[in-house]
């Protein structure tokens, strides 16, 4: 009766399996086969290589705003490795390399930060949500995905990702409440990057940890070290098979780091350290995970340079493809498209309306 | 054919759809043994289980955002909202989401869910449960804003809703739920989204309103009748999008218009339902639009919100402004 | 490296002190004087008699939708007590005995659940919010409250409450959650009444506790018996002081029993068993504690007795003042008062049309 | 004298308005050492330090909610949300409360607070960053909305905003954050709130528009005064309340009137506008109002959005079209 401590079923445990230097816990180290690395290992190559290149493009003024994932690639093929073409995936905005990986052309993703609504395009299939940029509001998708997942008894799993910024919002903490209550096949993938924005983590939040909040739900918690690619592999690998069992869902904190600016609008010398910024890149998870490759002999330096120049070559395809694709792009009228299913007719003569006024705008400028 | 009463008109409405087509789900606060606060939904959870009667955590954000994820994954879920003025936590859901997805996908993914909740006041409620802000869903584009005036069309409109490809925000008016009974037949009625109707027929003057606004519009038109003045009443039935075809060809007749709605007037509905009659019947109007509405105020708390809604009175004579018979 | 537990620095205690007989547990038993004991005492039954006359009220038609606060006295007063007439009270909508604690007037309380905007005035420099339907949304207000006592350094706490229900709220996270990060003095009482209308706590969240919620925000949280008025009040002690000498916020959970319908308006036959209630009403607060007082010989028949008839007649009267004042008040013109400062131009034109409808509408009433 | 942006007039208000009076405090996104991303709080932290410039948690319902306590608690908190577009996850806080807290109290708390949030397309922005939604505010009873159009009367206003004993929303166009200087006294400057400005005097014809679409509307003024056309243009500066009797003394005067506006058309700002004419000056109106808006889309991506937005062309037509000249 009197004041007892309370057991709580959960706890919380840190995962890492692959240091810093690419050394490896081989009681953790799970079983991948070589051929699975080396596509891992591409994947994240093309990641930082395209994420690389869109900066650049950014910088030439051939391309709007960007949000860079450099830093972050083992926290996302890690992870979104786990899921089946058969099971959905809901993005937030920086999860570019995750996207390539389910399929996403990188003509699209060029589009789209060109300000096309083309680059939202997907196979039609595909079980792909697309980006979502109000930060958090794509959580409860994931929630209402998986009970849909559940009601229709498809063995779909869901797999969410967000920022540690994310974790303020209500909507994280109503889709995480809601997916435990309904048990839905749901794995939370928080890339904790450090910062949302100007705003460290400490500032974010007072809790040690975001993998502990978890524990608001009743639901499963784990903190990786996010630029370890078998530690982020292994633990979604754990709460997948729990979600496909019917385990209900699980909250995975990345541990990483923003290596880049926010977005290529963002300067993140207002507010941060140089210092802070190389520790970090000192965890760098390529290179770790390269390292990890090398020793197993699965990598050397020839058949790295291999898929780097493969990789260079597919994204400056991609690049001219896009920018191609791009002339014939555009009919203002297009805006109009896709809205509703049908377009009601006070939106028909909304777009006559802009439609005379393009044409004989035109034959003002051709009239000189 | 069975009278009814609008909230056992809406549950027919939910009941056949979800007989017809297991895809249809009911999510929402207390929708399940309890049967919505309003009844709604009564007993459909014994029919249908807690798989698609699903009660849902004290959450509005929630309800709206996984809506349109179990949308997006093929299901037509129609979530109600226990009140309308609990809405506005799920509104960055609506605009962002389930407004957009279709757009944000070139018609890949889309959300054809509904948004059920009970507006309006009338009914002696508590604070923030009496308020009529369609305009906030009218603006957003991307959505369709559906108010039912009576039992039989509820049904009807509900039906169309839940069958809509695109989202509908589906306002119910508290005060009409138990107000009268009508005629509702068994068999399936739909109607269409975006169509108005002619509630009565007239050649004086226009009046356009829609909802719980109805039943004094009608009243009002009596009283205006015994003075020899015949209104045409044109119920709106969907406020956006806008069927502006039916009003500008009453004006055509008339040449003169009183919008009635309750809720507050600036930036109102009718503001939007003047601007078009001025763009498409300007040269018809003999004389300005009069507007009754709610005041630019909140809804006072019960004991003085029935001089806060429009009334006979106020139709009446704003009627009769519009004839420059006062 | 490997997989390790992480250890959290809070733990979730359960505290009770007095039992469903009224044994008290004298390790824990807290130093209350008995003038405040019976304070506390008389608080109780005045909530439970008014509470019961505004039921009987609106039965009668005399006012209109009303929540009951039944069973709930002493998560109510055992809480408030610690709050000083300088520190703020931000409630909810169904805390009628603590409103009543905090000083507002059962007239005041009358005329609201009449629908008159004028029961929502209380003592001007009342440091008290006035009570909040839109569920959760008040959790912040008192947030941002325990900001400005910090930032103007005034030493004020905060005291909010809130139901179960309230926790799966996106507010309910934000407030907890900035709460933390600022360091606000603010004490989080959630009334765990095991329902939010007709929805159970375990529907709600899948965590076997609410208090353990606390451990997302790096908060000290606490589990009570609500219906112990000895453990309400210690678990409150503490963190009332912790608060006071900067040591941020507590959640508190109480567990307590909505032993009434939710409103006049709920029919809870529909969704839950008689024999739950009747469990709980044998953990009656009222009876538990009043068994307290008489062991202690703090009460006896008579003295309990005496109060009851003040209590009554206490009612009695604010009923009928209240229903005098009625009289007076509900000039319609009046709903354009408070909303701003000044009325801006076009709501007066509004004001003076109404008024003209109202005289002419009289007028023609006269004629008949 | 110092020729500055509206991001430079801003951060001049802020400064002096806290330097003033302790009890003004800012709190939002990335408002303390980055200065806010569009830099509209540079530097504030280093003079004020981080008690008073509150970077917060990235939740919009908490910047609000909190504000709304500080408030109640005699602070004169100002908070800025980082675009518009992300204002909807408080739009509770801001309905329910914000705008409700003096009138549920007869007048006891008040909630003396500024929301500032950047609108409005043009500058290239990802999705969500580019709505221009301002009449889901002038719809709301208890708030008032301000939408400045240049640095000093942004200046001006936001000081009077802070001043102001009732809630404020102001929306801050991006496309004129920097889009050009101005001379801005150092010395205190202030505007009332609710007042509209003659930008131009003219009398063939009324344009009435505010924030970014002043441009564009000087602009195509500059072009009908070469075809011998003279525009009034009203700056509402103040969309609600709105000030109608300036407007409505200018339809006296010219007999026809064009509204401009980048938000959607139906059911937004320009539909009140025209029904207030419609009912202060029908007499006096020769022509239809004019609307010239945003369409009723979502404003698409970047690469499309000049084509949405109102232009010089557009404003330009529909003038002549008011004056009946096409
Ligand atoms: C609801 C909402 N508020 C604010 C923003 C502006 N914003 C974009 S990203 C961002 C920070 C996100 O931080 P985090 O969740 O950690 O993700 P990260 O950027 O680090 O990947 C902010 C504040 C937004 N997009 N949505
Ligand atoms: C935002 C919001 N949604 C819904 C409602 C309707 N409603 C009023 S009380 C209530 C249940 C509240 O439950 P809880 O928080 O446990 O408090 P209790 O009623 O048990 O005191 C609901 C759903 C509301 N008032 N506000
Ligand atoms: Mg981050
Ligand atoms: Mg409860």
């Amino acid at each position: 009766m009197p004041r007892t401590k309370i057991d709580l079923p959960e706890t919380i445990d840190y995962l890492s399996i692959l240091d810093e230097h690419g050394n490896v816990d081989q009681e953790l180290e799970p079983d991948i086969s070589e051929s699975k690395l080396r596509a891992l290992y591409r994947s994240m190559l093309l990641g930082r290589r395209f994420d690389e290149r869109m900066v650049d493009l950014q910088r030439q003024g051939r391309i709007g705003t960007f949000p860079p994932i450099k830093g972050q690639e083992a926290s996302q093929i890690g992870s979104i490795f786990q899921l089946r073409p058969t099971d959905w995936f809901v993005p937030a905005f920086r999860e570019t390399a995750a996207e390539i990986w389910r399929g996403r052309s990188l003509e699209s993703i060029l589009l789209y930060y060109n300000g096309y609504n083309e680059g939202t395009l997907l196979d039609r299939d595909q079980k792909d949500l697309p980006l979502a940029i109000p930060v958090s509001s794509q959580i409860l998708h994931a929630t209402g995905l998986g009970y849909a997942a559940n009601y229709r008894d498809s063995g779909e799993i869901v797999m969410v990702y967000f920022g540690d910024g994310a974790t303020s919002e209500g909507d994280f903490h109503e889709g995480l409440n809601c997916a435990a209550v309904y048990q839905t096949p749901v794995l939370f993938i928080c890339q904790n990057n450090q910062w949302a924005i100007s705003i460290p983590v400490k500032k974010q939040t007072h809790s040690q940890t975001i993998a502990q909040k978890a524990l608001a739900y009743g639901m499963p918690g784990i903190q990786v070290d996010g630029n370890d690619i078998l530690a982020v592999y292994a633990a979604t690998k754990e709460a997948a098979e729990r979600a496909r069992n019917g385990g209900g869902p699980t909250l995975i904190e990345c541990v990483t780091y923003r290596v880049m600016m926010h977005t290529t609008a963002d300067d993140p010398s207002r507010y941060r350290s140089d210092t802070e910024v190389e520790s970090w890149i000192k965890k760098d998870p390529l290179s770790r995970f390269e390292n990890y490759l090398i020793d197993k002999a699965f990598l050397n330096d020839s058949s790295r340079e291999k898929i780097e120049q493969e990789v260079r070559k597919q994204i400056q395809a991609a690049v001219e493809s896009a920018e191609k694709q791009m002339q014939d792009l555009g009919a203002p009228v297009d805006m109009f498209k896709h809205l509703y299913a049908d377009l009601p007719r006070q939106l028909k003569k909304q777009r006559e309306e802009l439609r005379a006024h393009l044409t004989a705008a035109e034959r003002e400028v051709d009239n000189g | 054919m069975a009278k009814m009463t609008m909230v056992q008109a809406l549950n027919l409405a939910l009941q056949q759809e979800m007989k017809n087509d297991d895809s249809v789900v009911l999510l929402g606060q207390d929708i399940g043994a309890d049967g919505g606060v309003f009844r709604v939904t009564d007993s459909l959870i014994d029919t249908f289980g807690e798989k698609r009667v699903i009660d849902t955590p004290l959450a509005e954000s929630a309800i709206i955002g996984m809506a349109v994820g179990m949308a997006i994954h093929g299901l037509k879920p129609v979530c109600e909202i226990q009140f309308s003025g609990f809405a506005y936590q799920s509104f960055h859901q609506l605009e962002n989401h389930a407004a957009r997805m279709r757009w944000r996908t070139q018609g890949r993914l889309t959300v054809p869910m509904v948004m059920r909740a009970p507006y309006g006041g009338g009914i002696r409620a508590l604070e923030h449960h009496s308020e009529s802000r369609e305009a906030y869903w009218a603006h957003t584009p991307g959505l369709k804003t559906v108010i039912p005036s009576g039992p039989r069309n509820a049904r009807a409109l509900l039906v169309a809703a839940i069958r809509s490809p695109d989202p509908i925000i589906f306002y119910e008016s508290k005060a009409l739920y138990r107000a009268y009974r009508e005629e509702v037949p068994e068999q399936e009625e739909i109607m269409e989204i975006g169509k108005s109707n002619i509630a009565r027929s007239g050649d004086d003057v226009t009046i356009i309103t829609y909802g719980a606004m109805l039943q004094p519009t009608l009243e009002a038109a009596d009283v205006l009748a015994q003075e020899g003045i015949n209104s045409e009443i044109i119920d709106l039935l969907t406020i956006s999008p806008l069927d502006d075809s039916l009003m500008v060809e009453s004006i055509k007749k008339t040449g003169c218009a009183v919008v009635v709605h309750e809720a507050p007037r600036s930036f109102g509905p009718g503001a939007e339902i003047v601007s078009r009659l001025m763009e498409d019947a300007f040269y018809y109007l003999e004389a300005p639009i009069q507007r009754v509405t709610g005041y630019d105020i909140i809804i006072p708390y019960f004991s003085r919100e029935k001089d806060y809604l429009p009334n006979v009175r106020r139709i009446v004579l704003a009627a009769k402004a519009a004839l420059q018979k006062i």
